[in-house]
């Protein structure tokens, strides 16, 4: 994976190759703000709008800055309406547009789901390939901020579920910043999920990927059992591994990164390995992404597998209030019990 | 406003015929069974031809619904290929949108209301000068992406023409049923942009308002609301029956004079063209129908790849994979 | 299960005993029109509306002589906007009433999604149970008819990973019958999802419910491996399990019922002793409703499993037009190819 | 217009002192870290508690937004119960809503305007003659479903009113860069439904106008659009910094006069109480305000378990099964 590759515009638009070219230690805030800047830079015709995305630069601070730099017709806030914002951007790719939207919690996705659904995903269809719909939908997602309700929810299983979207979500800002560019590089709409609880914690960011963005990555190697998990389950996993190689317990931290489509090769190779798996989300338990998750698994290791694969998520209730939040949201004791489970597993 | 000139009025008259001899006959091909469903439009051929003739294909886009086959004759869009979206060929018409000027024909209510706005915002990012023009039902305009779009176009003051066809019904449901108030172009003044209610049957007011806002649109002043009245003669489509909620004395009152006759009498009134001329271009229709009958007959079943071809523009190994099986289990036997 | 269970009124409004006495030949329609005939009667807080609901009885004539019978106040056509008749069903179920709303096809419950998800399905939790959600959303649903875009979909995996919704869908006129009365007794919101292919076909509806309604049921007994399917795949696996019996192959058929919440008990029961599972359904593959019944299966039957649960369903795209409907919906070949799967399996 | 009596207008200062306190003393609160955000009102207290008071509460019922803390109090609402939702203990607040005739507080913009419309339908059609009184704002008037909720009330003749607080702001956008057009009232027009448009500052007006909407609905006449001008003198909620996008002078400007110090100088002015008699309303005023502090502070964490507790009416074994699991994991340590 090239930066030219995911510097190339879908739309045909000239492209001046913008990109970091030396490590940087920034927030995954601060990553994605300057991938858009980078975006706006280097394809002409991609637009940044949304609530509150101009002036402001974004209630997460995520657009800072891009309206003064690259002015208001390419960075501009629209009225308060989702569906709107979805249908502007449809008929904006129709116009050889790359559009980069925003909606400005997941919650509020849900008004633009008969746009996203209806038209984006199927646009590219129902033309038989002559409408591209090369947008990217930014979602700050997922919980763990003590917000009000709808500000915490995880769409994944939703979107993943929707012929016709990729959808895709950073756990760290190196990935934040890489994968957002190769987005906005992609021909077909993507659904990038910002995993808020993680906007604020500083590490470096290379230059240069490190491995192929289309699929998952390995974010830690380990030998016992693999724990497959995304946006900002990814960090907690990691530090569950810490906690578990206290005990001995070797465990591999699989960051899915693509929701859709999912990397089944890197899935299988891993759980190969290790023979057990735990998926870890933050969405509900039924019907959420982790049911497909572990049926890949269970589909491509049948004969290897030691125990029957893991889920430790989110349960099956609305997202609650901030008192609750802890409880919801799988934590560390949550996590070692799931390890637990498959590592004492006995064939009846 | 003045009159359209001859060769304009008569070169409307061969489309409204031809509009309307191939609504009546993919009604019958229905029946027939050649095709599995069909929307008509009978009664608004003035409305369509009219709006769509009205466009400048170099620089204009249209989005409509599922009943625009009038609008598309206008726009000179290959018949075959829109009508191969009721052969069941492809949801969105086998035609190609984007040289067609007209997307992909779209089956949810107002679902393409906000890609006209859009679209429209496109050419003011990009310092060109065409207007969008969107159409849509009186029924749709109950939609919530209406209003979204309205108010979308009017704070961008996109070159965006909304184009209601007010035909009376919703399926089942009439419009005072359905627009409280009773206008649809009376909402157009809630967001500071005109709204003109027209005779959706008088082909010539329709070629003028249209022109006039798209026009207006394409000029800087921002969207225009036009509300054009007429009535759905037929049913909803060929799989509903009208006299469950409407009776034939109801119809024929509502309906008022028929825009073909209208059209019709206009020209012979003026002595622009005799019976004969006119005779002549209904023959014309019906060849030229039957041409489309025989190339959409002879149009095959879609090849089932196609449905993996297409999803996006960078296939997935995944999409691939099932693809493959699916060749796999449907070559077998 | 008794008739009077579910002929209770959630908001306790009086309740009328209303109820077929003696068993009838019905279509699916005519056994959803006398449900939906006997709820009125039965409780006098029920309410019928939607899009041409009214005087035209639906596109689908489920409501036909409704409106005639219990006036145009109970039974009534609203304005041409889901995100309106699901509001509209939130505020009437607020004030006491027992809404029945119909979203007219499948694909047109997009537009309600906002509705459903962030208010029907979440009133009674928001307000700690003081107003509950009575609510049942009879929603045409799956494929096969020939129909224009978006009137062939199959929503149950986005409806199913939504807390605070049930879902279910009958798969005869019997099971159509005895599930809506069932689901209008319900004090909680649920969709409910009519397999539209089915609409047409004859069978008789039974006084009596015959087995607890709030599972799963097995639709045929069978001893080699057992085909889990709702809604129109139910008929078409049972043609499937006579084909595989000329073959010797005993197949057994489960018809889910709830695809929320799923009847876990029945599903490992059944697995427990055909030790093979496939399960089948319109909906694309990934992330389909087919992950959770498997990911389920596996978990309860793990041991005893002879091979990993197969999934025979839509392809990952959108659902395609007339000519190419009988490619996507799984058909008897793909469901035979699915069972021979399972049945060759070995350890690798 | 007639003036209200005085101890209408001594009632409403009262309220009006009190909601002013409890805003200020929860801005506070968040940065003591007793509570984890807040959206203040100030500035809007006529506004809210203006209209809370016109309603009948043996009759009405309404729907509030996330910022109704003023309409929550002149209810008479439970404020600690009110209050914790901004303490994060549970989203819809823990006061009984259907007792405080105050729908559960609601984060969707937007989301409860159709609530409002079904329970006024619900009325008619039970024969009974309250209305619905649906809050919403200047930014959510944007949204489709508002647009869906003003058709269906005309159309169904709801007694409903809906009471658009125009603040000016929605988070960092300008009215005049989300309302096409410049008017929310204007857009009753188009539905065939009164607009007004008030000086949301002037509670007296409040009070009078909202008097007449909700007479005239429970009459049968239908909905109501009333458009209260006013201005959200503080951040969009504590999280927010306004200086990003407006300056103070700009606020000092378009704030115009502050609508406690306006009623206050109508009471002085007309003799109807001296400034003893108002600075003793202000004591308690801080009294009350200490003890929902009191109260919201010793409210204990909510207990876990209450996340399964009201999914459902009738729970299902998976729920309980989940709810058994997280017991165990999480007695452990
Ligand atoms: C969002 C959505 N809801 C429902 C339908 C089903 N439906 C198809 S056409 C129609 C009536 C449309 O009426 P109108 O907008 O007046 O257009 P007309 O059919 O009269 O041309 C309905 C309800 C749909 N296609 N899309
Ligand atoms: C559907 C939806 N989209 C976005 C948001 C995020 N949001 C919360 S408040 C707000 C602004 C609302 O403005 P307005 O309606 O004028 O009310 P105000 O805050 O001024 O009281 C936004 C964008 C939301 N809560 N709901
Ligand atoms: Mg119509
Ligand atoms: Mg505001």
């Amino acid at each position: 994976m090239t930066e030219t590759t995911y510097a190339q515009s879908a739309t045909g638009a000239e492209v001046h190759t913008t990109h970091i070219q030396e490590p940087r230690v920034l927030s995954m805030q601060q990553a994605l703000n300057t991938a858009l800047d980078e975006i706006l830079a280097s394809n002409t015709k991609a637009l940044v709008f949304g609530e509150d995305v101009g002036h402001l630069g974004g209630v997460f601070r995520v657009t800072d800055g891009l309206q003064a730099k690259h002015g208001s017709s390419r960075v501009f806030d629209t009225p308060l309406a989702e569906s709107g914002i979805l249908g502007l951007a449809a008929g904006l790719a129709m116009a050889g547009f790359t559009p980069l939207p925003e909606v400005q919690f997941d919650g509020f996705a849900y008004p633009a789901i008969n746009q996203i659904v209806c038209q984006i995903a199927r646009l590219n269809y129902r033309s038989r390939g002559t409408m591209p719909m090369p947008i990217t939908l930014r979602v700050p997602s997922f919980g763990g901020i003590r917000a009000p309700e709808h500000h915490g929810e995880s769409l994944e299983a939703l979107f993943a579920h929707v012929p016709g979207l990729k959808v895709v979500s950073p756990a760290d800002p190196h990935q934040a910043y890489h994968l957002l560019r190769y987005a906005a590089a992609s021909p077909d709409p993507v659904i990038f999920m910002e995993p808020k609880a993680r906007y604020w914690q500083k590490a470096p960011v290379e230059a240069a990927p490190g491995d192929d963005l289309a699929g998952a990555r390995i974010a830690r190697h380990g030998r016992h059992l693999t724990l497959v998990a995304w946006g900002a389950m990814v960090a907690r996993c990691l530090q569950v591994a810490e906690l578990a190689a206290e005990d001995g317990i070797d465990v591999e931290v699989l960051d899915l990164r693509w929701l859709s489509p999912i990397d089944g090769v890197t899935l299988a190779e891993s759980v190969g390995r290790t023979r057990r798996a735990v998926v870890v989300h933050e969405a509900p338990l039924t019907s959420g992404l982790g049911a497909e998750v572990a049926q890949l698994i269970t589909a491509s290791c049948f004969d290897t597998l030691r125990s029957p694969v893991e889920r430790v998520t989110g349960f099956d209730v609305p997202y609650p209030s901030g008192d609750l939040e802890d409880e919801y949201v799988p934590n560390v004791d949550r996590i070692l019990y799931g390890i637990q489970r498959v590592l004492e597993y006995k064939r009846g | 406003m003045e009159p359209l000139p001859a060769e304009e009025l008569l070169g409307l008259y061969a489309l409204m015929t031809e509009v309307r001899h191939l609504d009546r006959a993919a009604v019958a091909w229905q029946r027939q069974g050649i095709i599995p469903g069909y929307a008509p439009l009978l009664g608004q051929e003035a409305a369509q031809v009219g709006s769509g003739f009205a466009m400048d294909r170099t620089l204009d886009f249209a989005f409509p619904t599922y009943r625009e086959m009038g609008v598309a004759r206008a726009l000179d869009v290959d018949m075959t290929g829109y009508m191969a979206t009721h052969k069941a060929s492809w949801h969105g018409g086998l035609y190609n949108p984007v040289t067609s000027r007209l997307a992909p024909i779209q089956a949810v209510v107002a679902g393409s209301v906000l890609h006209a706005v859009g679209w429209a915002h496109g050419q003011t990012l990009a310092g060109e000068s065409g207007a969008a023009l969107s159409y849509f039902g009186d029924g749709a305009s109950s939609q919530g992406d209406v209003h979204e779009a309205m108010n979308f176009a009017a704070i961008l003051r996109a070159p965006v023409v909304f184009f209601v066809q007010n035909n009376g019904w919703a399926i089942s449901v009439p419009t005072e049923k359905q627009v409280a108030g009773g206008s649809v172009a009376a909402r157009g003044a809630g967001y500071g942009i005109p709204g003109v209610t027209i005779d959706g049957n008088d082909i010539e007011a329709v070629v003028h308002t249209t022109r006039w806002a798209l026009e207006r649109a394409r000029s800087g002043q921002g969207p225009v609301l036009i509300e054009a009245l007429t009535y759905r003669r037929g049913p909803h489509s060929t799989a509903d029956d009208p006299g469950r909620y409407r009776t034939l004395d109801e119809e024929r009152e509502s309906a008022g004079p028929d825009p073909m006759e209208r059209l019709r009498d206009r020209i012979l009134g003026a002595g622009i063209a005799d019976m004969e001329a006119l005779a002549g271009m209904e023959r014309e229709a019906a060849a030229a129908v039957d041409q489309v009958r025989i190339k959409l007959t002879g149009l095959g079943t879609q090849p089932g790849a196609e449905m993996f071809n297409f999803v996006f523009q960078e296939s997935t190994d995944s999409l691939n994979q099932q693809a493959e099986q699916w060749r796999k289990e449907s070559d077998h036997d």
